[in-house]
């Protein structure tokens, strides 16, 4: 194990009475508790940590944050690997493994790295040049591209662990717990608004936590004190807000137990917790990020930016170099500077503007020195930077003559970028702003503030003036007031002198092509200067063509500077060449939190009837219909699917079988205007329906199709009970109750879904009277109860409502009783109808025995083109009256006399099923394209009739009774030939219905 | 995700609303019998589809279980009015609807 | 003739007790009657029937509810209220309700079977309902004697806030009960649930 | 300049500071023979096809924003030409089959990875449908196969086919030439070759009005002032119902937002496109190594390029009851596009009411793969101002006549 030989002697945020052992490719380390895998990597002196995506360079640790563009890792192994995390972002626990990705066979020797002698063949977009020949040959090439491409592995094995969604909701949310969003919480919770504050950090106090003493730490320590007792301030650490939607719902993900690593977890907790935070008001404290500036070699481990040293510095107690060299264009890098200066590191500092002000001369005083008007032209290095070129800087920008100083630090400063990308995905405006050259906050599109550094603000008391301002100002809005004063915080910034806005060096194109803007994606300057040359000139352009800013860091530190490159090479302001916006997720957002629970049986409800268990006890097998798990077929032992409908149909037309019908849509129609409502809803006359009868109804849409169908009951003079099919019952309430509120308000008419009331048990067959005579109080003669009637009375000692109606051709009564006593239904008459030989039968025994009536399945037998003329239902469209979708029978090609019919078809060979979904030819072709003239919509073998049965739907169908057509089988099996038909196959007049 | 104020139970999450489509176009009187079949088609399927202000219809489909009518802008997605069925207030003033952010796409 | 079984759309699900310190109680709350009462809020006729039949002044503000020692009358909608009682009133609620208000400008249903009602209460049942509920939970904006109808996870049900505790009784469609049941189990993991038995 | 290794090789020795512009920049002249309305694939599609196929290349693509920013931009880059209807068949496969010649074609390379497109079924009725479809398309002559699930297992490793799922995988259709292209590529590789035969790309350059006289158009007003034509071809996918709007008719089309969303690149472990139409699902994975991810499309109507975000939660449940090893994987992006809708969910290629004023939109949720095919039979119905017998049923009165197109109406759903 090595000796953490950069880490500072003292100071930090560290438990240096915690050491962690950690493993990183395959080498023990040891770190602190308080560290970062980054910072105990660097404490180690490990710069080397990863390879680019695409010319695998070899790339060091950039930055101490979320928008680390190089130093990825794959985290631990096996089912709780998890590729592309960045090594800035994972505290470090006991036991932690991680390895670097995209680097065969090491992160030391990589062979891919061959990419980067090929460079020059390999710029921005070479992929859309070459590899066209020959034609067949991409899918060779797209092969190798893609084993090369992607960055790490994901997990082999199905994620063990759990997550978590939760809804929350506040007056106030405020994103980021650096001193701007403590003030602003500070302001906010005290006037007792509900205030939710949240920070990616495990401890609150962002740019604070760089110092471990003085009055920042103080007063640090005292705002979390006093938000940690209001009740109505809501603090989420570790956690990042990724997504900021319309009307202020966002998005945030905690991370719970990751920090424990997956051995310290507890099985009860989720590893992430997504927060959806519906805020009145929205104050966003969300920083700023620095940039990097172009010079040859910028992405060379050792080279940092500024501020990341110092966090490395300060926070965590390590100097991640001993002779650096900083290289800025503002005043921001000197505190790092001077920092490692006062840790006894030799430091120089190279400062693009020629009188940098104040801070330099602070500067020297302490020993740095200082090179105005200079840049490092070049960083010199093998893994790991060992010196670098500086030269001066001319007014034209004329390079000097380069002169070497060794080195094993770089610390760039290209200025910074607020963190506007929760304000840009919230709709609001970015503005240009030219003295920092950044972008800010324009008009915002929502109840959004944004204060401190995210909105350009320097300077500690005005930031948190301003912060405190609009804290109070967001609890004001949201009607909460009494903020009290604004926190002052003694501060020793100096004013600081402006920036010089400054990219990259000028150089050469082949230096060009290696001053990097995006580090992840290999965009550099060189390939910016190809994109517009070429005209690709929008910066979306520029972005699709070089891949800039579309790297997991997702462009945090390369967009800017692409974008002020571009203005620059055409000669035009950054706002004319165009403005960036930005689109959730701020940082990658795990699809386990995105699905939180809504997994395994939580991914959607299994409806289940009342006499489910009895069901699965007989053996049932359950089909899925909608969310409805419905009895298929009852398998005996040793049946399949064939003989179990076989038997059960045979049951039914020979004795009496039993089905579960309780899924189908009931809705509950009370009022006077019923008649009228159904007149209006479906196709056929409803006025004259009395008490105690049914009908069957067809309904259509406004456009004439066939959209339900269904028995309706009346059950008093202002009474009806609908029925629906099983997978439209919501849908139909919906409908209706659409007309009844929008459309016709005057009709007085309750509707109410009744479908989970009443359990339903329809018992068919020519044994069914005679069962259900044992175990009712009602007389079942045909002339008391006959078809298409209904009666009230009790079955097996429970009220029931029986309807005579049968969707089986046979005789058949459909049982209605109070849900909860639908399982002592079925088990009544299961006992008292096994000396009749009843049977329970499926949903596919019910489809075989309804087609060999020729009874239609909405949305089986039609598909949303069919009308009722075309079903061969003209006998159930009313000529008299207007009802939903008349209108559209009319229209030229709706009343073609040729459509598409449904008819019967046989097959030649009775034993032959055709299959279903089969498409029907008149002429058959020896290979196709064949002209289809319909398909087959329900076939089956009928085991009453000996032979198969099918239904299609054919063009010109009823023209062709008893002609011949042929259904290829283009899947394999023989092509069958069949005559078409009527569509009752079994008891055209009907007289098993009465038994 | 919208917050959308039924005008009976107050702001409520999208999800438990159905989006129901542009309003105020009313069925044919006697069900269009003497129209010709492109003022039909016209009725059932040619729709405003605005961009900028729209008035359409919604139903708290998981709540009471009622429609009503809103004015959205189709660009801003903020909801200016909401009114029950019958009514028909005046459209108010278009707001500033800014273009969509011209960003990136995948 | 045996006395026919009444079997509630949760009673095979197994008691869960799991946990040290329950933040979540839960409890399968008995058979109610249960009817749904459609009319007229402006019409006094209806509104004095209605609290003559079951002690309550029917709620004719939205998503407020109206208890009594053995009646709960819930605002569904602007003309529609869930009406609970006693498992024996029944039949007879129904009847007198019917007779009582007619048959021509309201309607009253029978849900008595169609719903099941989950009781959750305890320190954290919030947070529970927060994981499947976008509603405002909060005692600022959803107190006792407060109902709604809403999602709670991917089943629609009817809220009903009893006591300040808080208690919440969750009603839900019976072919959803046993998955919610389940599902609430399952959320309250992080918290601890206690399950009762009655 | 000829695009080929051999050109990338020369260009690298003058570290690629010599290469051409792809397209050029020109101000628009006053008067072209056709002014194309919309840059996106389509428009440029047709404008390419224009100059190839009817020899017609005095003419001006123009496009308020950048060439290819609309939904060309924002699509997951399916291919696919597995319709059920005849119509739709047909002009899928035309354009299925433009686009295996295209990188040649255009001298461009679109990345065209025929890696196959799955779709799965979950359900009894599923299967029917899937039957049904796969038997129709076979006889219209076009690939496709159906697969048992240990075959799915066999071409997807990672995907779940347990029968313990709540919606198990019951078996599936593939059709094998289906795949992804680059999207960016063909919309940059159709305006290269335009612009090659001369046709004009305005960028930047928004059309406010039609120039109309008696019935007839005339050209387009824009924000670089008036442009005549003797014919206009519109084609800008969402905003349809707003230029009809200028035009002075009402579409039977609604814009709806529809969203995608990628994750962070890996090494390969998906190589071709899964769909799901009863989860909502179709993901595929990029040559870059991100996964690909398609979400529903929203209720209602919008031009906000934006969607809502409990529509992208719901897509990740399903996507991870199918992937478990999608669920430690992380979302790295996500878009909207704006998706023109037709009640029948298939396309407009029409003439309107105004003489020479032709309207391409409709495409829905399936624009990108139907690219090279729209272009091709929009340039035909221009150039003869009457549809080719492929687009012919695309007719803008068929929602008079009744004789729709209805591929979602084929997968409805009941009992």
């Amino acid at each position: 194990m090595s000796r953490q030989s950069f880490r500072l002697e003292g100071g930090g945020r560290i438990d240096r009475a915690r050491a962690l052992g950690f493993t990183f490719n395959g080498k023990r380390y040891q770190g602190y508790a308080g560290d970062t895998l980054a910072s105990a990597l660097l404490a180690n002196g490990v710069h080397l940590v990863g390879r680019s995506f695409k010319y695998h360079r070899p790339r060091g640790i950039l930055t101490a944050g979320v928008e680390e563009p190089n130093a990825l890792v794959q985290l631990e192994t096996g089912a709780h690997s998890q590729p592309n995390i960045r090594a800035t972002q994972i505290e470090l626990y006991d036991g932690l493994t991680a390895t670097s990705i995209n680097a065969w066979p090491n992160v030391k020797w990589d062979l891919m790295a061959v990419n980067n002698r090929l460079g020059r063949l390999l710029p921005a977009g070479f992929y859309y040049k070459t590899f066209m020949w020959p034609r067949s040959w991409w899918m060779t090439y797209e092969k190798a591209i893609r084993r090369a491409a992607g960055l790490g592995r994901a997990p082999e094995a199905a994620d063990p662990d759990r997550y978590e969604r939760q809804n929350i909701h506040c007056d106030v949310l405020v994103v980021g717990g650096g001193p701007a969003g403590l003030a602003t919480a500070l302001a906010a919770g005290r006037t007792g608004a509900r205030v939710v504050l949240v920070d990616q950090l495990p401890e609150l106090g962002g740019s604070l936590l760089d110092e471990s003493a003085g009055t920042g730490e103080a007063w640090r320590q005292s705002a979390v004190a006093e938000l940690a007792a209001m009740d109505e301030v809501t603090c989420l650490t570790r956690t990042v807000v990724t997504g900021y939607f319309d009307h202020n719902f966002l998005i945030a993900c905690e991370s719970v137990t990751d920090h424990l690593g997956h051995t310290g977890a507890q099985p009860h907790l989720p590893r992430l917790k997504l927060w959806r935070i519906r805020a009145g008001q929205v104050v966003l404290a969300t920083g700023a990020f620095e940039r990097a500036i172009g010079f040859k070699g910028n992405d060379l481990p050792g080279v940092m930016l500024a501020g990341a040293i110092g966090t490395y510095h300060a926070r965590y107690a390590v100097t991640p170099g001993r002779e650096a060299v900083f290289f800025t264009n503002n005043d921001t890098a000197y505190a790092p500077a001077m920092a490692m200066a006062a840790g006894g590191a030799r430091v120089k500092v190279a400062d693009v503007r020629t009188e940098p002000g104040a801070v330099a001369d602070r500067a020297r005083a302490v020993g740095i020195e200082v090179l105005p008007g200079h840049a490092v032209v070049s960083a010199a290095g093998h893994r790991k930077v060992r010196g670098v070129m500086v030269a001066s800087l001319g007014a034209e920008g004329q390079v000097g003559d380069p002169r070497y100083l060794r080195c094993d630090l770089v610390g760039m400063s290209g200025g910074w970028s607020p963190a506007v990308h929760l304000f840009s995905q919230s709709g609001g405006k970015l503005a240009w702003r030219a003295a920092d050259a950044c972008f800010i906050p324009g008009v915002p599109a929502q109840t959004t503030r944004v204060v401190g550094r995210a909105n350009g603000t320097i300077g500690l008391s005005a930031l948190m003036a301003e912060a405190h301002a609009a804290g109070a100002d967001a609890a004001k809005d949201a009607g909460f007031s009494g903020s009290g004063d604004a926190p002052t915080l003694e501060s020793d910034q100096p004013e600081q002198a402006p920036l010089q806005p400054f990219w990259s060096v000028p150089a050469k194109p082949k230096s060009e092509r290696k001053h990097f803007v995006d580090f992840q994606n290999d965009v550099t300057v060189g390939d910016v200067r190809l994109a517009n040359r070429e005209g690709y000139r929008s910066v979306e352009h520029l972005k699709r063509y070089t891949t800039l800013g579309m790297g997991t860091d997702q462009g945090k530190l390369g967009n800017v500077p692409g974008l002020a490159l571009l203005a620059e090479m055409q000669g035009v302001t950054v706002p004319e060449v165009g403005t960036t916006t930005f689109r959730a997720p701020f940082t990658p957002l795990n699809f386990g939190a995105m699905a939180g629970r809504d997994v395994g049986e939580f991914m959607d409800p299994a409806r289940r009837t009342p006499m489910h268990d009895l069901h699965d006890e007989a053996g049932a097998v359950f089909e899925d219909v909608g969310q409805w798990k419905r009895p298929f077929y009852y398998p005996q032992p040793g049946e399949g699917k064939d003989e179990a409908v076989n038997r059960e149909c045979r049951a039914v037309r020979n004795a009496v079988g039993m089905l579960d019908a309780t899924t189908l849509g009931k809705i509950d129609l009370q009022g006077p205007d019923v008649p009228a409502l159904l007149n209006r809803i479906y196709t056929n006359a409803w006025s004259k329906l009395e008490v105690g009868r049914s009908r069957y109804g067809l309904m259509l849409g406004e456009d004439g199709m066939v959209i339900d169908d269904g028995v309706t009951s009346r059950l008093g003079e202002n009474h009806f009970l609908m029925t629906t099919t099983t997978g439209n019952a919501a849908r139909i309430l919906g409908w209706l109750e659409e007309w009844l509120q929008t459309e016709w308000p005057e009709l007085k008419v309750y509707a109410n879904s009744v479908t989970e009331q009443y359990a339903v048990a329809v018992i068919a067959g020519p044994k069914a009277r005679d069962l259900l005579g044992e175990v009712t109080d009602l007389d079942l003669s045909a002339d008391e109860f006959p078809f298409m009637s209904w009666r009230e009375g009790t079955v097996a000692g429970i009220p029931a409502r029986v309807f005579r109606i049968s969707f089986s051709g046979e005789l058949s009564y459909e049982i209605n009783v109070p849900a909860n006593h639908g399982a002592a239904l079925w088990g009544a008459l299961m006992e008292t109808g096994e000396k009749h030989g009843i049977t329970p039968y499926g949903t596919e025994a019910m489809h075989v025995l309804r087609a060999e009536k020729g009874y239609i399945i909405v949305g089986q037998d039609t598909d949303g083109t069919v009308t009722p003329l075309d079903l061969g239902m003209d006998w159930i469209v009313s000529k008299n009256k207007d009802f939903l979708g008349k209108r559209s029978l009319t229209r030229e090609d709706t009343a073609r006399t040729d459509r598409k019919q449904l008819v019967g078809l046989l097959t030649d060979d009775p034993q032959a099923v055709l299959p279903e979904g089969g498409q029907v030819v008149e002429e058959l072709q020896d290979r196709p394209p064949m002209t289809m003239i319909g398909h087959v919509t329900s076939s089956y073998y009928s085991a009453n009739l000996g032979r198969s049965i099918a239904l299609a739907l054919i063009k010109d169908g009823r023209q062709r009774m008893g002609d011949t057509l042929h259904i290829p089988q283009p899947l394999g099996g023989p092509t069958l030939s069949a005559t078409v038909t009527e569509t009752v196959f079994i008891d055209p007049d009907g007289s098993r219905l009465n038994g | 995700m919208f917050l959308i104020e039924c005008p009976w139970c107050g702001p409520r999450d999208e999800t438990e609303f159905s989006y129901g489509g542009e309003a105020h176009i009313a069925r044919p009187v006697g069900g269009g019998h003497d129209m010709t079949n492109a003022e039909w088609g016209h009725y059932v399927f040619h729709r405003t589809n605005p961009k900028g202000l729209h008035r359409e219809r919604w139903v708290h489909s998981h709540g009471c279980r009622r429609w009503f009518n809103v004015v959205r802008d189709t660009v801003s997605h903020e909801f200016l009015l909401i009114y029950k069925p019958g009514e028909k207030p005046d459209l108010p003033a278009l707001p500033k609807s800014p273009e969509p952010p011209d960003g990136p796409g995948r | 003739m045996a006395e026919p079984r009444r079997l509630s759309s949760l009673a095979d699900e197994p008691a869960h007790v799991a946990a040290v310190e329950a933040g979540i109680v839960m409890r399968q709350a008995p058979l109610h009657a249960m009817v749904t009462l459609r009319g007229n809020a402006g019409d006094p006729v209806f509104l004095s029937g209605v609290r003559e039949i079951t002690g309550c002044d029917i709620p004719t503000d939205p998503c407020r509810a109206a208890m009594t020692t053995d009646h709960a009358v819930l605002w569904m909608g602007p003309d529609e209220w869930l009406v609970v009682a006693p498992p024996e009133a029944g039949t007879d609620l129904r009847q007198r309700l019917r007779d009582r208000l007619g048959d021509d400008r309201t309607a009253v249903v029978d849900v008595g079977d169609a719903l099941a009602i989950i009781s959750v209460g305890g320190p954290r049942a919030r947070d529970l309902l927060a994981k499947g509920c976008t509603l405002d939970l909060h005692p600022r904006t959803f107190r006792p004697g407060h109902c709604a109808n809403t999602l709670l996870a991917k089943a629609q049900v009817t809220l009903h806030q009893v006591d300040a505790a808080p208690t919440f009784s969750v009603f839900v469609s019976r072919s959803f009960a046993v998955y919610l049941w389940r599902w609430m189990l399952d959320a309250g993991l992080e918290y601890g649930v206690q399950v009762l038995q009655d | 300049m000829r695009y080929s290794i051999f050109s990338l090789a020369r260009n690298a020795l003058s570290y690629h500071e010599k290469w051409p512009e792809a397209w050029r920049s020109p101000a628009p002249k006053p008067a072209y023979d056709v002014v194309i309305v919309g840059g996106g694939g389509h428009g440029l599609a047709t404008a390419y096809y224009l100059a190839k196929e009817h020899g017609i290349t005095n003419v001006a693509v123009i496009e308020k924003g950048w060439l290819g920013g609309g939904n060309t931009g924002r699509n997951t880059t399916i291919i696919r030409s597995n319709y059920l209807w005849d119509e739709s068949a047909a002009i899928y496969e035309k354009s299925l089959k433009l686009y295996e010649g295209l990188s040649q074609d255009l001298n461009y390379n679109i990345m065209l990875s025929q890696r196959g497109v799955l779709n799965l079924a979950h359900n009894e009725h599923d299967l029917k449908e899937l039957s049904r479809r796969v038997n129709a398309i076979r006889l219209n002559g076009i690939d496709s196969e159906i697969l048992t699930p240990t075959e799915i297992k066999k071409l997807v490793p990672i995907i779940n086919v347990s029968p313990d799922l709540r919606y198990p995988i019951l078996g599936a259709s593939l059709q094998r030439r289906g795949g992804v292209a680059r999207h960016d590529a063909v919309a940059w590789g159709y305006a290269r070759a335009a612009d090659a035969h001369g046709v004009d790309i305005i960028q930047n350059c928004e059309v406010t009005d039609f120039l109309v006289e008696d019935g007839q158009v005339q050209g387009v007003e824009t924000t670089q002032g008036a442009i005549r034509a003797g014919k206009v071809g519109v084609v800008v996918a969402g905003h349809a119902s707003v230029m009809a709007a200028k035009a002075g008719f009402r579409m039977p089309v609604e814009s709806h937002p529809l969203q995608a969303l990628v994750s962070e690149p890996i090494k390969p472990v998906l190589d071709c496109v899964v769909m799901s139409n009863a989860v909502h699902v179709y993901v595929s994975q990029s040559d870059k190594g991100e996964l690909v991810i398609g979400a529903g499309i929203d209720a209602y109507t919008s031009y906000g390029q934006r969607g809502s975000f409990h529509t992208i939660e719901g897509q990740i449940g399903a996507i991870t009851e199918l992937f478990p090893i999608f669920s430690r994987l992380r979302q790295l992006r996500q878009w909207g596009g704006i998706v023109d809708t037709c009640p029948d969910a298939s396309p407009i290629i029409s003439k309107t009411p105004v003489d020479h004023l032709y309207f391409n939109c409709g495409w829905g949720t399936g624009g990108f793969k139907a690219t090279p095919g729209s272009g091709w039979a929009f340039a035909h119905t221009i150039a003869r101002d009457e549809p080719h017998p492929i687009n012919a049923p695309f007719s803008l009165d068929r929602f008079s006549t009744g004789v729709l197109i209805d591929e979602h109406g084929a997968a409805a759903v009941a009992h």
